[in-house]
């Protein structure tokens, strides 16, 4: 195995130093996200405000990869209009499910592209994936017709 | 042979059909509806995993645990290609079928959109193998549900003819298989799916003898569970699966609780996990997921319509021969229209175990029992029948050497 | 090595230890109460079996189908004596000890001398496996029944001090794990189910890791089930076991229904087998019990008393070298008393999944996460643990890789 | 296979000329013995006067195995003293079990040890026994105490 591609610098750096971490206000939505296997958890928050990804924030505890690839995502997408976030999303979930044979797009995924040799260790896939599938989630109840998101983030919370 | 498939070349594949039995005698094996025999491709397989990649499964991160994982979810991938699931997500891997049936029974006794009650009917037919009775039998009993089932006609078809009073606004499941292992009746699934949603109802077909020798495509058929076995489909015995609409699936609450199926385990309560991992709890049969995973290859490069189209032909030679032969009955179809590879029969005056007994003699095994479905029995009031059944490695001269044998039977039995 | 076993010769028995992995390095396979490696006399077992013998059982009247039922029921003859069970219809066969658990959980649900209802207690414990925990809590829900559980000690034994307000009157069930597979703490079930049978509770003991490791004798437990896994023991995938009292097991309702369970199936109403079968839905994994008690036999012609004490001394060496990390600590008895060999640790300020995936870039393949016990996580407070876990072919040099490997984790998360 | 050593002459008889079939009066157990692999089944009454067998009767359907067996059954038993009925069953079970290693006792056996042979085909040993397992049923029953016994049997016809 190449540890150097999995490992790579911009993730170890992430990890110690993650950007965006400690949940903020104000949020419209809030979900709470799990890797069954191992347990890792995030609780994120999305600020919506005119089309625009105002904020991101979370919480949680779990492996470099899951941490640094969340604290990666906040610096993608805060400040992005909500379309071309979910743009980002999806490159990089399609990079994830690779498997190694997709060469990422650099202009779209940025610091993002250091996951790329996760996608040859299909158990750390979920790990890489944790933060944006709950910033999916999270996204698409706080920009859901008013009066729907408000309700679904508070049941949300409720169970968290 | 008139089909596209070279049996003698497809023999070779198959160690055990080598095998000498009594006396040195060939074996002559016209028991596939009952277990089919595995080519070497899938014991390679099983091998293989064994010695170079076995490890558990979506728990740990080395390199075997990889290997394994990949080749557990490749043999879901082929299985659920094979019967053209629109989702991978939808294929539950079981140990068997019985256990695939026992699951959308068991689950339907809890709360649910679909919880079967006081009231409700389940139907089925009288032609089911007995792991498409007992569930319900149990289910209708836990539940204050009624049981009601379809007959069967003298030439062996369901008797639909009463449909509309089976089939009704209390119907909540129609369960049914898609071909007999006993009478080998093909029957017709996709109208009754499709009068079963009129009014409703689930409904769940038993294609264990139908996955292994026919193209089976789950939305043509039009169902919501299909259920069916590996060992019969030249894959390894411990394993079975369950496809299930995902609508369906999702709202239904766990089967077997445990490892894996879970999201969040407090002791407090559990969360669990998606499609297909919630109904798949502790350590899977993962080798033999590889193996099926290998036989759906092997079936597949041979080609399921070649398959099919070589157990028309040699069930129509069957049925030819068998009819000559004075004395005998076949309980079943007895035209190779819409059937499948399995031929029951009765001999005037000697009893099926004997007839069995007395074929194994000179090599060609076969069963004779009720074949775990008993009711069809009683319908045709006969204890037991004796079933030749075949598979693509199946040739002529094993079909003569059963037609051979009852005359040695009726010699013993003179 | 001061014990009698002769790892270096149980090695050459396991085809996979023969594997490199990542540039050529040598496996360090430290993973085995995930699963345990296979001896070549398995898969021959098994390979043999699907060569010469394959057959369905119990059914047919030929040649094959003779053979196949004598190795099937000859796997039952060697696992029931392995766990010294009174009698070898006391022991059925399932898929996993998952299925095992469950098996007993769900039939207490429906009317028996044993039925739980509102009111009623089951009592479980904080270090159970998922696989015994969730059926409980399912069966709790839906009997309104209420689940209660002992406790951990700081040092990783059960707390007993509130044992008589947990076992009372009201308990009906008490399931335990004999060998914790996150903790390794061998926990005192003689004794505690001594005290369940003076409330007169069911007393299940989930024996997953202990069956592989030592002589486990049921009648010495006193327990009234014991769960365990092929797959743990050197047997194939899709096997497991569950021996059970008899008088327990003849009043309880049946589990699955299906083929072989049945004694007479009518369209109305059906009745059961005798034990064990009662238990045994549908074709069994039969090529798997033909390998499972191939490796019954390979584990006693070594000695399970060999074993286990290869165990301990493994275990116990590395424990001292642990001891020696820096920034590690044990959770779980971090001395070799009362337990078994799976040991969980943690490592100052780096992820068990981090300290996983580096310790397999060298070759050394442990688990990391919450082993399918995450209770046991909350009570400590940790997110995961990295567990490496030994057997009989476990040397110490594969312990030293393992510390060496640890500085390596500690060089990349420097 | 030695088809002969399964299929011995005096099976072949007792099977085209059954010896005791047809069900009689009076008797004081009754009972139904089904063997579930097959399906094949039997009806069989004991009369039991004075610690003697004084009759068995039965009905049913099967293979010839099944039916010789029961068929030599009623010769050896109808008559004997009930102890010395259950010794010929007795050693009737242990030949059954023997797997073909034990050599029948003619003494005790007489025609019965004709089925030897089956000992060595697992899947008919049930067939040799159906009979004789609703005999050793029926005479358990005949032969308990009073009010019991009778009340048993009586159970057991309802429900077949
Ligand atoms: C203690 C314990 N209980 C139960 C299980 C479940 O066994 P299986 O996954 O084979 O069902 C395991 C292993 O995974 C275990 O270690
Ligand atoms: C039609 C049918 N249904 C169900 C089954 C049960 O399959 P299994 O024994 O693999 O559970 C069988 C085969 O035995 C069958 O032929």
């Amino acid at each position: 195995m190449r540890l150097d591609s999995l490992y790579q610098e911009i993730i170890l750096d992430h990890y110690k130093h993650p950007h965006g971490r400690g949940l903020r206000d104000p949020y419209d939505a809030e979900v709470h996200h799990v890797n069954p296997t191992c347990g890792d958890e995030v609780t994120l928050r999305v600020r919506v405000a005119d089309g625009i990804v105002e904020d991101v924030s979370y919480d949680g505890a779990g492996c470099s990869i899951s941490q640094a690839s969340t604290s990666v995502l906040t610096d993608l997408v805060i400040g992005k209009p909500v379309a071309d976030a979910v743009a980002v999303q999806e490159e990089f979930l399609r990079l994830m499910q690779s498997k190694g044979a997709v060469e990422p797009d650099e202009e779209v995924l940025e610091d993002a592209v250091a996951f790329a040799g996760v996608s040859k260790y299909p158990s750390r896939v979920k790990c890489a994936l944790l933060g944006w599938m709950a910033w999916k989630e999270a996204t698409l109840r706080a920009t859901a017709p008013a009066g729907q998101d408000r309700q679904v983030a508070a049941d949300e919370r409720a169970n968290a | 042979m008139t089909t596209g498939l070279d049996v003698e070349a497809v023999r070779k594949d198959f160690p055990i059909l080598q095998r000498r039995v009594h006396d040195d005698r060939p074996l002559v094996y016209l028991d596939s509806a009952n277990t089919s025999q595995k080519p070497r491709a899938v014991l390679d397989a099983l091998a293989g995993h064994y010695e170079l990649h076995n490890a558990n499964i979506h728990r740990a991160q080395h390199v075997l645990a990889e290997e394994a994982t990949a080749a557990y979810e490749g043999g879901r991938d082929k299985v659920a290609a094979l019967i053209n699931a629109p989702s991978r997500d939808e294929l539950i891997f079981t140990k068997n079928a019985s256990e695939a049936l026992n699951l959308v029974a068991n689950t339907l006794a809890w709360r649910s959109p679909y919880q079967v009650g006081p009231g409700d009917e389940i139907v089925i037919t009288e032609m089911e193998h007995h792991s498409n009775i007992v569930p319900w039998q149990l289910l209708a009993e836990r539940t204050g549900a009624t049981l009601r089932w379809f007959g069967i006609t003298d030439d062996g078809r369901l008797d639909l003819s009463n449909i509309d009073e089976l089939i009704t606004e209390r119907t909540k499941v129609v369960s049914l298989v898609l071909v007999s292992n006993t009478l080998g009746t093909l029957n017709p699934v996709a109208a009754i799916a499709a009068r079963a949603h009129e009014v409703g109802a689930l409904v769940v077909a038993d294609a264990c003898q139908a996955v292994p020798q026919m193209p089976v495509d789950v939305t043509a058929l039009g169902v919501d569970f299909l259920a069916f076995t590996g060992h019969k489909m030249c894959g390894p015995t411990g394993i079975g699966g369950l496809w299930g609409r995902r609508e369906v699936l999702e709202q239904l609450p766990p089967f077997l609780g445990g490892g894996e199926m879970i999201e969040t385990v407090r002791m407090t309560g559990s969360t669990y996990a998606p499609l297909p991992y919630k109904f798949e709890a502790g350590t899977m049969p993962i080798a033999e997921a590889v193996g099926l995973g290998a036989a759906v290859d092997y079936l597949t490069g041979i080609g399921l319509d070649a398959i099919a189209a070589h157990e028309r032909e040699i069930t129509s030679y069957a049925l030819d021969q068998l009819h000559g032969v004075p004395g005998l009955r076949i309980v079943g179809p007895d035209t190779p229209v819409d059937r499948g590879g399995a031929v029951s029969f009765t001999l005037a005056g000697i009893h099926p175990h004997d007839v069995a007994q007395v074929l194994d003699s000179v090599g060609v095994a076969v069963r004779a029992g009720h074949h775990c479905a008993r009711p069809v029995c009683d319908r045709f009031g006969i204890q037991a029948t004796t079933r030749a059944s075949f598979y693509l490695y199946t040739t002529r001269d094993e079909v003569d050497a059963l037609v051979r044998g009852l005359d040695e039977v009726k010699r013993v039995f003179a």
